[in-house]
């Protein structure tokens, strides 16, 4: 068996452990274990990956007693294409921190911030590739604490009730998740996701069913932030230190996506979802809500944080959507845009937290004349913006595509003209911000010099940046994956 | 029928009642500790769920005595106690929030901090 | 399932609805006390001695203590309107 | 807090025998109800009750902060790296059974179980102490 | 006592009351031997786990090796509670220790 | 059947400006002089680019070139250069080395010199990309990245007026591109491809059909400046910088002009417009807009916007020109981008010229200026008359194919719009003549002397002024290469 499976999530793991230790000695040395622990999780992803694509489906079994007596890890293409977008997207967060931790954080802090965003790392990871439906529960938690703990750990004001809020929401989701598990369990008598699925059609029209599809939803739902479950994000997102909200919004929600998907798709089954219970087609409305709600709170955002969350929030929906659509050209385009909208996502925050971290500005109407400040930050950030928006040939017009044609393929008619709406309403307030950077006068002359941010934030800016504008033209990489995935999800 | 249905199968049912007092309590009771004292009995109720499925009429408990060869159900056991130590960890994480906000606030009611 | 059973798992309902709506935390803690008790007890009953033991020195035990401290802390009071 | 010297006696007399009974529960796991986590809060309950009856800077200097730092990290360490151990002997991760020790399979994983069991109770008995103390230090600032 | 802002919440309970009560109709009963529950997988570790493990409590056995992998879990979500604790208080603590 | 050649002159031609214009703003930062010669180079290195192409793609030859390969069908970017392409191809290029040699004058006076460069060298790039795309996904993503770029060009002044006039180009500019791409997702939907084919590649699948290519008509209407979705173009056009305006009034708009040509001719096939009676619609609206233009243009006093309105209604003769679905029609209407492209980047330049020399604007205050600025007077002349339509001049050469071409088809109703030409004319002499008969006999206001632009404005301006003269009277030069481009169009 391959081993890279467990090792993808120990090692964040067990760099998390060591943490508290080497921090009693040397707190410098946290972040070389985290980065440490990051890299080896993308070289242990990208060998998952590789693995996938030559072999198909991998299934482990940790310590060795066969599902569903003992836990089955299992990495599909989906599994390995989350896998590398979250350790991508951890790795350069964690790169990232290097200098705005020592900055932004009180002192003291430092080993407790990477050992959290390790264990947050792990957790999702191990959500990611694990075949068992009470395991995901139990890495569910193990992000979730952490991330409660990192919206809290800057101690600025409004972060402790950011993260309270965050804190009780999210735990009566996952208190109904584990009722949910709970009756899937005793209609089945087990926990293991593919045995789940053989067993569970028997069981069709009983309401612990219903019921378990319910609570699994309504959980998840929270975690991903679907409208109107998303009240605890802009709270989180703006107040957490900037690393985190780039993790947040380009792995945790998207982790939170993925249980959604795994959920209807591998333990329910694509007829059940679509035909006996129609929650796909209700899905695809709350998405729709999601992006149109959230475009429209973005708009009316003064703050930089609080409209990217929003704009977060909305491109949730997108996927959502897109998967909803349980079509394969919308399918693609969901999962697709999992992968785009956290290349975008990231960078963005990104340098919303640059431009924090130079200047202290948070407010839009300060952006002003920063275009020429910080030349490079803020061309990355207008990249990622236009990948947001949607305007080719950015990686977030490819993804745009596919929803489309997904919708139209379903003959949703109607979701095409919330995708455009949506694009147009992500275009007011973005360019609104780019025109305010670039061409809004200088506002700060002589209190801000020209200079650009160390080499370690600098550079995971401009990776996402890259990435925004090369997977927009080289969509063949990412797809590698993306294709498989959907033929195993819909069962082709 | 009604009463049989309810007999048979009471500790569902309590379970049940449990979940939706935690739940109220979560939702609409202000006080910050309060809510956590919710979610405390929201997850209790969910072990009792949970227990209450691991029970098998004759059933011993699970483990092995040599005369005995009806046990009941191990494995929920097990994700109880899984389940109790992330309660734990929740709730010791919310009170010290708990402990922070009303060190910054000065108030434990939710709604006067909705305000704020 | 015996009489016994039933008495205390209505008692359980009860308990909590008082945790619920006891005004003074301090003794909602306690009712809280009670209830993980009992809980305990409960299940004993139903053959989980493991979860009954964790159940007691936890709910019982540290969870009531780190209420304890909190209130000590904050506010005894839970105001109303 | 409550220093009167009656709680402190009886403190003195109770916690040895708290702390016994709670490494009794860890070693017992594997054959009685109890186990690591079990007996890890019950040790940790009585660091908790020596802090409450005489003052917590006392229990600080009995286990201190990095003392249980230390616990912490070596306790998860332990159970992960029997984990990783399997990996390295050519197994699966956690398939105790594959370790070369001079015993059959099960007792292997027995012993394993046992280990474990000690490994969280470590954990576990730090991590509880520390819960309590961390919220009740807050006071001072 | 109930005032407007809580009739959301409270609709929302009591569907989910519903939901909950509907399917614990649907249930096998409690109790019941037959259920799946007690037939699919436990049956396993009940007749094996002495032999496989050499561990007569079957809780600790299915907790520390057949699902070890969530105990570790459990041991990590613990562990992440510490470290979320120690990250909110200890800034001020390792000052005075240095 | 067209032979197939693969060749890099397209990639060349298109990709050169792009990545050379980025490296102009680098060279920018450190000489003057450099950026000048390197972006004139840039343009006459993509003119030349383009020139190379011409004789094989006359002779009959169609170049390809996959850029990006499109494993998963819709998504491919690729280059296909047949006859229509390229001599339109050849005149934009040919405008832009002129436009670019002006500005060096023009634009050293003004702020964010670098940026004027690298925005017409990139916007050159997308344009040539346009014109080259083989299929309508290049075709899109060229459309909305030129869109891009020619908006930082719109608000180089930085002004209130330019920011808002920026802001009402950029927002009808995404809402055209978001109907443009819902018009070509549902193209992909029902026909399977986006390539472009003679003859067409969608077939009547009942209201559908309509409604593609009403999207397709608002969202090349919308860039060509069609009423009435003109609004922005005169207030974009007149607000920018003039070399800018001038290829904005020049080639830009002709780039709405050339997809609706595309997506009649090679997506719709002409037998289909003619079948679904869409030619009627498009020429009632081509007509007004002819009318509407002119008039609004006699009211005037600015003399660069009136100009705008002038372009608005020469846009119309266009549209007219290919609503007519006949040979002579196509002709007209290719001769007429052509040929309006060099008219009016010659006026547009001639008022950069004046403006450069005296800051005059307003079309009151021109008198005397023959005298002052004798050259560029001449060439303004030259170009309006054009314009007006006198003989020997290019102007009336399109405007007498057109009249052919509406006489091919017939039809009574299209016969009549030969009466349209005629007014238009008559509109177009009644504002442009005043302005030449008070540029040269309104004498008396101005007193000085001789006072004529710099040589680096006056070699351009006597170029086009030369070019219209000579495409006029040797029409072969022009019609050598549209008569085949329309057969092509047309086909058998």
């Amino acid at each position: 068996m391959d081993d890279s499976i467990i090792l993808v999530v120990m090692t964040p793991f067990v760099g998390a452990y060591l943490s508290p230790l080497l921090g009693l000695w040397r707190e410098r040395l946290c972040h070389l274990v985290a980065v440490a622990a990051a890299l080896l999780s993308l070289f242990f992803s990208f060998r998952l990956a590789g693995s996938v694509l030559t072999s198909g489906t991998i299934r482990y079994w940790v310590g060795g007693w066969e599902p569903p007596w003992g836990i089955e890890l299992v990495v599909d293409p989906l599994s390995a294409f989350m896998c590398l977008t979250i350790s991508l997207v951890s790795l350069l967060a964690v790169i990232y921190s290097k200098n705005f931790i020592e900055k932004e954080l009180p002192g003291g802090k430092m080993t407790s911030y990477y050992t959290l965003i390790l264990l947050l790392i792990g957790g999702m990871l191990g959500v990611v590739v694990t075949g068992d439906l009470f395991n995901l529960f139990v890495l569910t938690e193990i992000f979730s604490v952490a991330a409660y703990a990192l919206v809290a750990i800057s101690g600025k004001r409004g972060s402790f009730i950011g993260s309270y809020r965050y804190l009780i929401l999210a735990s009566i989701g996952t208190s109904l998740i584990l009722l949910g598990t709970g009756y899937l369990y005793i209609i089945t008598g087990t926990l293991n996701m593919a045995d789940l699925s053989v067993r569970l059609p028997a069981f069709y029209d009983s309401w612990v069913v219903f019921g378990a599809l319910a609570f699994l939803l309504i959980g998840f739902g929270i975690k991903t932030a679907l409208f109107p479950l998303h009240t605890w994000l802009p709270g989180a997102y703006s107040i957490a230190p900037t690393p985190v909200t780039v993790i947040f919004s380009a792995a945790v929600s998207k982790v939170g996506g993925y249980s959604l998907i795994r959920v209807l798709f591998t333990i329910f089954g694509l007829e059940f979802i679509t035909d006996l219970v129609p929650v796909a087609p209700a899905l695809t409305w709350v998405a729709a809500a999601t992006i149109l709600v959230a475009s429209m709170f973005a708009i009316s955002q003064t703050s930089l944080m609080r409209m990217l969350a929003y704009s977060s929030v909305a491109h949730i929906g997108y996927v959502v959507l897109g998967v909803a659509l349980a079509v394969e050209m919308g399918m693609t385009g969901g999962i697709l845009h999992i992968f785009n909208h956290a290349l975008a996502t990231g960078c963005l925050f990104f340098c919303a937290g640059a431009v924090i971290y130079k200047t202290g500005i948070r407010r839009i109407d300060d952006l002003r004349g920063l275009g020429g400040k910080m030349p490079l930050t803020m061309a990355a950030f207008t990249l990622a913006a236009v990948s947001k928006v949607g305007i080719p040939p950015s990686a977030g017009f490819v993804s745009k595509f596919y929803l489309s044609l997904g919708a139209l393929e379903a003959g949703e008619w109607i979701f095409v003209i919330v995708i455009l709406l949506a694009s147009l309403m992500t275009a007011v307030f973005y360019l609104r911000v780019i025109n305010l950077i670039f061409f809004g006068g200088d506002k700060h002359e002589g209190k801000v010099q020209r200079d650009e941010l160390p080499l370690s934030m600098l550079v995971p800016i401009i990776i996402l940046a890259l990435g925004c504008a090369v997977f927009g033209i080289f969509v063949g990489i990412p797809l590698r994956l993306v294709e498989p995935a959907v033929m195993v999800l819909s069962g082709m | 029928m009604i009463l049989e249905f309810i007999a048979v199968n009471f500790p569902y049912l309590v379970s049940v009642s449990l979940l939706l007092v935690g739940l109220y309590a979560m939702i609409v009771r202000r006080n910050l500790i309060k809510k956590i004292m919710g979610l405390n009995i929201l997850s209790t109720s969910v072990f009792l769920y949970l227990i209450s499925v691991a029970y098998k009429e004759g059933g011993a408990p699970p483990i092995r005595v040599s005369e005995v060869e009806v046990y009941v159900n191990p494995l929920p056991h097990a994700l109880v106690l899984t389940g109790i130590v992330v309660a734990l960890a929740l709730t010791s994480f919310a009170l010290v929030l708990t402990i922070k906000i009303y060190k910054e606030y000065g108030t434990l009611d939710s709604d006067k901090l909705m305000d704020l | 399932m015996g009489i016994f059973e039933f008495i205390l798992m209505s008692f359980l309902i009860l308990l909590a609805i008082a945790v619920v709506f006891v005004r003074d935390l301090l003794a909602a803690t306690v009712v809280f006390l009670v209830y993980s008790l009992i809980m305990a007890i409960v299940f004993t009953q139903l053959k989980a001695p493991d979860v009954a033991l964790t159940e007691a020195a936890v709910g019982a035990g540290i969870t009531t203590l780190l209420f304890i401290v909190t209130i000590a802390k904050t506010t005894r009071r839970e105001e109303d309107d | 807090m409550m220093t009167t010297v009656v709680i402190q006696t009886i403190a003195r007399v109770v916690v040895p025998f708290l702390q016994l009974f709670g490494l009794y529960i860890i070693v017992h796991g594997p054959v009685s109800p109890g186990g690591g986590f079990q007996g890890g809060v019950i040790v940790g309950a009585s660091m908790i009750l020596l802090a409450l009856s005489y003052d917590l800077s006392s229990a600080e200097t009995k286990v201190s902060h990095k003392v249980r730092i230390a616990m912490d990290s070596t306790g998860a360490l332990l159970f992960a790296g029997m984990g990783l151990l399997c990996l390295l002997v050519g197994g699966v991760f956690l398939e105790y059974g594959i370790i070369p020790l001079p015993m059959a399979p099960a007792e292997v994983r027995g012993l394993m179980i046992l280990l474990v069991g000690v490994a969280i109770g470590i954990h576990i008995m730090a991590l509880a102490a520390s819960l309590f103390l961390h919220l009740a230090e807050e006071h001072d600032t | 006592m109930i005032r407007a802002k809580h009739v959301v919440p409270l609709i929302v309970l009591l569907g989910i009351g519903v939901i909950l009560t509907m399917a614990v109709i649907d249930m096998p009963a409690f109790g019941d031997p037959a259920s799946p529950a007690h037939r699919h997988v436990a049956p396993r570790y009940i007749a094996m786990a002495y032999e496989e493990t050499g561990v007569p409590n079957m809780v600790t056995a299915v907790l520390a090796d057949y699902r070890g992998y969530d105990t570790l879990g459990e041991l990590t979500v613990i562990f992440a509670a510490g470290a979320a604790v120690l990250s909110l208080l200890v800034g001020r603590k390792l000052k005075e220790e240095s | 059947m067209n032979e197939v050649v693969i060749s890099y002159l397209p990639v060349v031609a298109v990709l050169s400006p792009i990545l050379l214009g980025i490296l102009v703003y680098y060279v920018g930062g450190k000489s003057e002089k450099a950026r000048d010669i390197l972006s004139i180079a840039i343009c006459v290195a993509s003119f030349l680019a383009v020139a190379a192409m011409a004789p094989a793609v006359l002779g009959g030859k169609v170049i390809e070139f996959v850029l990006v390969p499109g494993e998963i069908a819709p998504i491919e970017i690729a280059f296909r250069v047949d006859k229509l392409s390229v001599s339109i191809a050849m005149i934009c290029s040919l405008d832009w080395v002129l436009a670019t040699v002006f500005s060096i004058k023009y634009i050293g006076r003004q702020h964010a010199r670098n940026r004027f460069y690298t925005f017409m060298s990139l916007t050159l790039g997308m344009v040539l990309g346009v014109l080259f795309a083989k299929n309508l996904f290049s075709l899109f993503i060229f459309f909305e990245l030129m869109l891009l770029t020619s908006y930082v060009l719109v608000i180089h002044e930085e002004t209130l007026q330019a920011m808002k006039a920026g802001r009402l180009y950029l927002f009808l500019g995404l809402g055209a591109g978001l109907i443009l791409f819902l018009a070509i997702v549902m193209t992909y939907m029902t026909a399977g491809t986006l390539n472009f084919s003679q003859g067409g590649i969608l077939e009547y699948q009942g209201p559908i059909t309509y409604l593609i290519f009403i999207a397709f008509l608002i969202g090349a209407a919308t860039k060509a400046g069609i009423f009435p979705v003109h609004i922005w173009l005169p207030v974009a056009h007149p607000i920018a910088p003039s070399p800018a305006s001038a290829i904005l009034s020049g080639v830009l708009v002709k780039e709405g002009c050339y997809l609706m040509i595309r997506v009649i001719y090679d997506v719709f096939g002409a037998d289909l417009v003619a079948t679904m009676g869409l030619h009627i619609a498009l020429a009632v609206l081509a007509g007004f807009t002819m009318i509407f233009g002119s008039a609004l243009a006699i009211k005037q006093t600015d003399l660069k916007v009136m100009l705008g309105y002038s372009t608005v209604a020469q846009m119309g003769y266009i549209f007219l020109g290919m609503s007519f679905l006949t040979s002579g029609g196509l002709q007209g209407a290719i001769v007429h981008i052509a040929h309006h492209s060099m008219m009016k980047t010659a006026l547009f330049l001639a008022a950069g010229a004046i403006i450069y020399k005296t800051g005059i604007r307003e079309i009151d205050k021109l008198a005397g200026m023959a005298k002052r600025m004798p050259i560029t007077m001449r060439t303004f002349s030259i170009a309006a008359a054009s314009m007006i339509g006198i003989p020997l001049l290019c102007g009336f050469i399109s405007k007498w194919t057109l009249a052919i071409g509406a006489l091919e088809t017939g039809e009574p109703v299209f016969m009549a719009s030969i009466l349209l030409l005629v007014v238009s004319g008559i509109m177009n002499a009644i504002y442009f003549v005043p302005i030449i008969v008070r540029a040269y006999f309104g004498g008396g206001k101005y007193e000085g002397g001789y006072d004529d632009a710099p040589p680096s404005m006056l070699v351009p301006l006597v170029i086009l002024a030369v070019g219209c003269i000579v495409f006029g009277i040797f029409t072969n030069l022009s019609f050598s290469a549209i008569i085949p481009a329309a057969r092509a169009l047309l086909g058998p």
